[in-house]
């Protein structure tokens, strides 16, 4: 059990959660988070938003149960924490574009630890949130889209490696445009199928791709953008 | 001294906690949370003779202190676990027990053949990977001919008597709270020549999205596990453990010592954890920690002294 | 204008929202909380022919979103029923549904009779207390005979034909989920005349307390209802729907506007609330203003839109 | 939904809770608490411990999970009652004790606004508590007992009437000691069955009396010592 030290809002029922400790990860891996003890089932996974020496930090949006008792925690209160989970994004080449859609830009601040010179898409619906802690941390551009479709500001042509996480419709919208665009560009998606166990053995997060069924959870959550079959 | 294990069939357990097939995969997972020898058992991933691809769509959803799973026996088929897997099972200290699928009775025969053929290779090199098999006659979630089997009593007969008379492996039977009547089914399987049952499997179940107007799995209905459904699980180790003579393998919504001491009273010689891992990635180490400060306290040497005392 | 009504053998309710037997008295605890007439229908704690005492012992237990119960039946038998309680019933503008119990064919029958008299001595005084009967073969907690006649399709066959030979009321039969076929158990009532099936009962569970090293009830095994049951209630309204063609009202760990939804679109023409009464005392008008809700938002302006679209 | 002004630990496991509202009750009735959604599913019966204009307390001791969720409250948070909720004690005759063991205190203390010169026994089994705020409240006598059997410093025939609350095994004791002692007092036990309803409508609640049965939330949970079967 680790303990909450700040659970911020930042947005209409989105939060910014930190929990002390010395914890680990490489960008676009997530934990799985448990603030109760039977009740729900199951815990739920976060991706890593950002790891600073002494605590981990969530962003989350408040979408079910789970997360309605998420944003309910006060600092001093006790989490569990599994983790890191899942494959993370491979080391980028070259010029490199992260794109977020809602809640889908979490894993990126904690990716540009790493890549500090990406560009950054962030789409909103409603209200935007975060962006300046996101200019602040790279020195490439910082886009922001607000009811809008994000990806209309991606030229995928104009970059090496493409992060993506967001809505499945936006995921499928990044498949179309990477045929559509011809691009070179190695292309990733984070996918955030839903997860019991969290680390290969039950394959309930099972993915559909091209040759076979992977698992969300222990191959992914980040695949190539081709080799996903999104349904 | 503490005294935990049981023997079933031979097979020696040294202590009650198994995993339950479909939820721990074939061990190599969770052994990075803890020392598999630690546990019982383990009963592995259900396997068919061929590859599955397992059900399309959402394959879990989340209800009241319950998990429904539409997972559909998703698994690599018996000859490449053979290969890839038993290397590893073979330097496992635990009881290793193979969790046998099938779509049809060709399916089940000739998977218990291969299995027979790989165990008798094996023998011969000094080595053993399977300890046992469980027959599954009952996951709800595969439509053509799975489901049939685990109903009637009569149709399942078959399948038993097949197997056995194909394997010479210690074999139990897992049977499925959707039986007709799940304690005839046990009676048949003793004199069918079973060495035990298991039970339960999960219930058949259902959610629907009523905003999209449908179910929200393909398959239309799922597997229910999970605490929810232990007080019937554990009614139904109860009558089955009092009607056979065989060994009881008790299993549905274990999630603490407590509970699996319920199941031992009920009769259960051993149990098995299903949903509880994805809770708790230690759960096997905690629950066998649990059951020793359950004995000490409660001065329980073996577990003898309380097992079927109800 | 929403339309939620439904009319169950000429019987009007004027919304699915039932409150299931044994869980609601017969409506007068509950009248002080909100206004019955509000209600689609009431069926009564069930009733025998003689007084019961119910069970001796611990009568509740609470498991995993679940609840064990052990009432045994407790009632005051149908003639203080009839004397009694009838008089109100008289003046309740909602369903009145009177659940019948019984420990033999003699029981049932002669209750059946009753009933039967009263309702015409009614009549001609211009009155109605009973709008329906509810007859219960599936009571968990009975355990002389009660309990048999809910298992087996043949030997509920002759209870079920016993009462409809007897009575002129409409009469709806009650399920029990542990039933060796529920489905095989609706056919055989609509076969036999029965206006409608409702289900489901209780579960047969159990809850052993491992320090008393016994089980927890003085009857051993208890019934199980609430959220934990729902996905299982679920699917079997939804088989149950498919296989007859009389109404079905559908019950099970129903405890929102979204689970009654859920139901009807499985198949259901009303449901009924049990559990959730305990949880919630205002749960019969909170319910139906969220179908209301739910059927604004949805568009919906008669439920039939949407009964057994799966 | 009611707020909760504090619930303060006044000893080992117990707790004194009290909610913000305009709340009325008799004494020896009892309210149905949920300071939780969905889970558990039961709500759980509380003893009125005081009535002060502005709010309602409680004093419980933690007996598993809901009791626990109980000791986590902290002020402001949101807590759900429905009551008040059974008999109560009947008007009293003459001169009158309570009878209370462990966390069966609680009722008289809301019991003696109504009977403020009534004897108090109150017997604990380790650390005692609330003994103060008892001897605030009454003219009567307040004996404290630890460890021991708070009916031995009873005498039965010393009062016109006694009201007890505590363990099972207590009340047996209770009806021993009345028949024994051949008192002329009125004698009168608080059950604690479990409850669903709360209400009169279930029948869980059930209690074995003499001539019948009765329901301890709706008939009780008061009732005459010698009318009820302990069992
Ligand atoms: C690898 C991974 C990383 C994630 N990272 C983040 C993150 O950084 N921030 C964030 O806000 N969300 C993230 N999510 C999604 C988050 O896990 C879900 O929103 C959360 O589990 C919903 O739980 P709930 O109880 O609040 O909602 P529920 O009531 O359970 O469901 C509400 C909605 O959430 C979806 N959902 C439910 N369970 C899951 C699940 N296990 N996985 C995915 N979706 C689910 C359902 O489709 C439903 O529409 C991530 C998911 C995955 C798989
Ligand atoms: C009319 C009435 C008044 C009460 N007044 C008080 C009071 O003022 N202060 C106080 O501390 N306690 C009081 N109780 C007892 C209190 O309700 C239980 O301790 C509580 O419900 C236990 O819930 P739990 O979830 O913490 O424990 P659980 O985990 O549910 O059970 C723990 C223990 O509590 C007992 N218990 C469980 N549920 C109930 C129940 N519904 N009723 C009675 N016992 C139960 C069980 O036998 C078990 O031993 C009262 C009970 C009743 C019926
Ligand atoms: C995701 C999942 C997959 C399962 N797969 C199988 C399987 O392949 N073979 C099998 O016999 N049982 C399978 N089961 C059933 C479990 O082994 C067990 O019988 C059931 O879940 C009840 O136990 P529990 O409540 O502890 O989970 C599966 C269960 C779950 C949750
Ligand atoms: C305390 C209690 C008493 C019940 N008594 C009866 C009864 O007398 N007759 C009957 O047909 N069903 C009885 N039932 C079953 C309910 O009517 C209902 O079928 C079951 O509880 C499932 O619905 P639920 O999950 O909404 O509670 C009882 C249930 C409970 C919890
Ligand atoms: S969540 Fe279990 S395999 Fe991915
Ligand atoms: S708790 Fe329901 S009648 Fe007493």
């Amino acid at each position: 059990m680790s303990e909450v030290l700040f659970n911020e809002q930042v947005a209409a029922g989105v939060y910014r959660l930190a929990v002390a400790g010395n914890f680990a990860g490489n960008m676009g891996q997530f934990y799985m988070l448990r603030a109760w003890d039977r009740y729900p089932l199951l815990s739920r996974p976060l991706s890593i938003f950002n790891i600073i020496e002494d605590r981990i930090e969530f962003l989350y949006l408040v979408a079910g149960e789970g997360t309605e008792l998420f944003s309910r925690l006060k600092a001093g209160d006790r989490i569990n924490l599994e983790g890191p989970m899942g494959n993370g994004f491979p080391e980028p080449a070259g010029k490199t574009a992260f794109v977020g859609g809602g809640i889908g830009i979490a894993p990126f601040y904690y990716a540009l630890e790493q890549i500090p010179d990406a560009d950054v898409f962030l789409g909103f619906s409603k209200e935007p949130y975060m962006v300046e802690e996101f200019r602040g941390r790279t020195s490439g551009r910082v886009v922001v889209d607000v009811g809008g479709v994000i990806l209309d500001n991606v030229d995928f042509n104009a970059y090496d490696t493409i992060y993506t996480c967001g809505p499945h419709k936006m995921l499928e919208a990044v498949q179309r445009e990477q045929l559509h665009s011809g691009t070179k560009a190695q292309v990733y998606v984070s996918l955030e199928n839903r997860m019991a166990c969290g680390i290969g053995a039950c394959l309930v997060c099972s993915v559909k791709c091209k040759d076979s069924r992977k698992k969300a959870c222990a191959d992914g959550p980040v695949f190539r953008a081709e080799e996903v079959v999104l349904l | 001294m503490m005294d935990m294990s049981c023997k079933i069939a031979g097979v020696h357990f040294k202590n009650p906690v198994v995993m339950a097939s479909g939820t721990f995969g074939f061990g190599k997972e969770y052994g990075k949370y803890y020392d598999l020898n630690r546990l019982g058992g383990i009963s592995g991933k259900g396997l068919t003779l061929h590859p599955k691809e397992g059900n399309s769509g959402l394959r879990v959803y989340e209800t009241p202190s319950g998990l429904l799973n539409s997972v559909g026996l998703e698994n690599p088929g018996i000859p490449a676990f053979l290969r890839d897997e038993c290397p590893r099972w073979e330097q496992l200290d635990t009881a290793r027990i193979l969790n046998l699928g099938g779509n049809s009775m060709q399916d089940y025969v000739d998977g218990a053949l291969l299995i027979e053929e790989d165990a008798a290779a094996r023998r011969k090199a000094g080595h053993t990977a399977v300890d046992m098999i469980e027959l599954n006659i009952s996951c709800p979630n595969v439509k053509a001919g799975g489901m049939a089997y685990g109903i009637q009593t009569e149709t399942a007969r078959e399948v038993v008597r097949e197997i056995r008379a194909v394997t010479s492996l210690p074999l139990v039977i897992k049977l499925s709270p959707n039986a007709e009547d799940i304690v005839g089914m046990a009676v048949m399987c003793e004199q069918e020549g079973a060495d035990g049952v298991s039970l339960i499997n999960t219930f058949s179940a259902m959610k629907i999205d009523i905003h999209k107007r449908r179910s929200v799995f393909d398959n239309q209905y799922a597997g229910l596990s999970g605490p929810a459904i232990k007080p019937i699980a554990l009614r139904m180790v109860h009558q089955v453990s009092k009607a056979v003579s065989i060994p009881v393998m008790g299993m549905g919504g274990i999630s603490s010592a407590e509970d699996i001491i319920e199941f031992i009273m009920a009769g259960a010689s051993v149990i098995q954890v299903g949903t509880y891992n994805f809770i708790n990635l230690r759960a096997g180490i905690q629950l066998i920690e649990g059951l020793e400060v359950f004995m000490e306290q409660q001065n329980v040497t073996n577990l003898d002294e309380i097992r079927g005392i109800l």
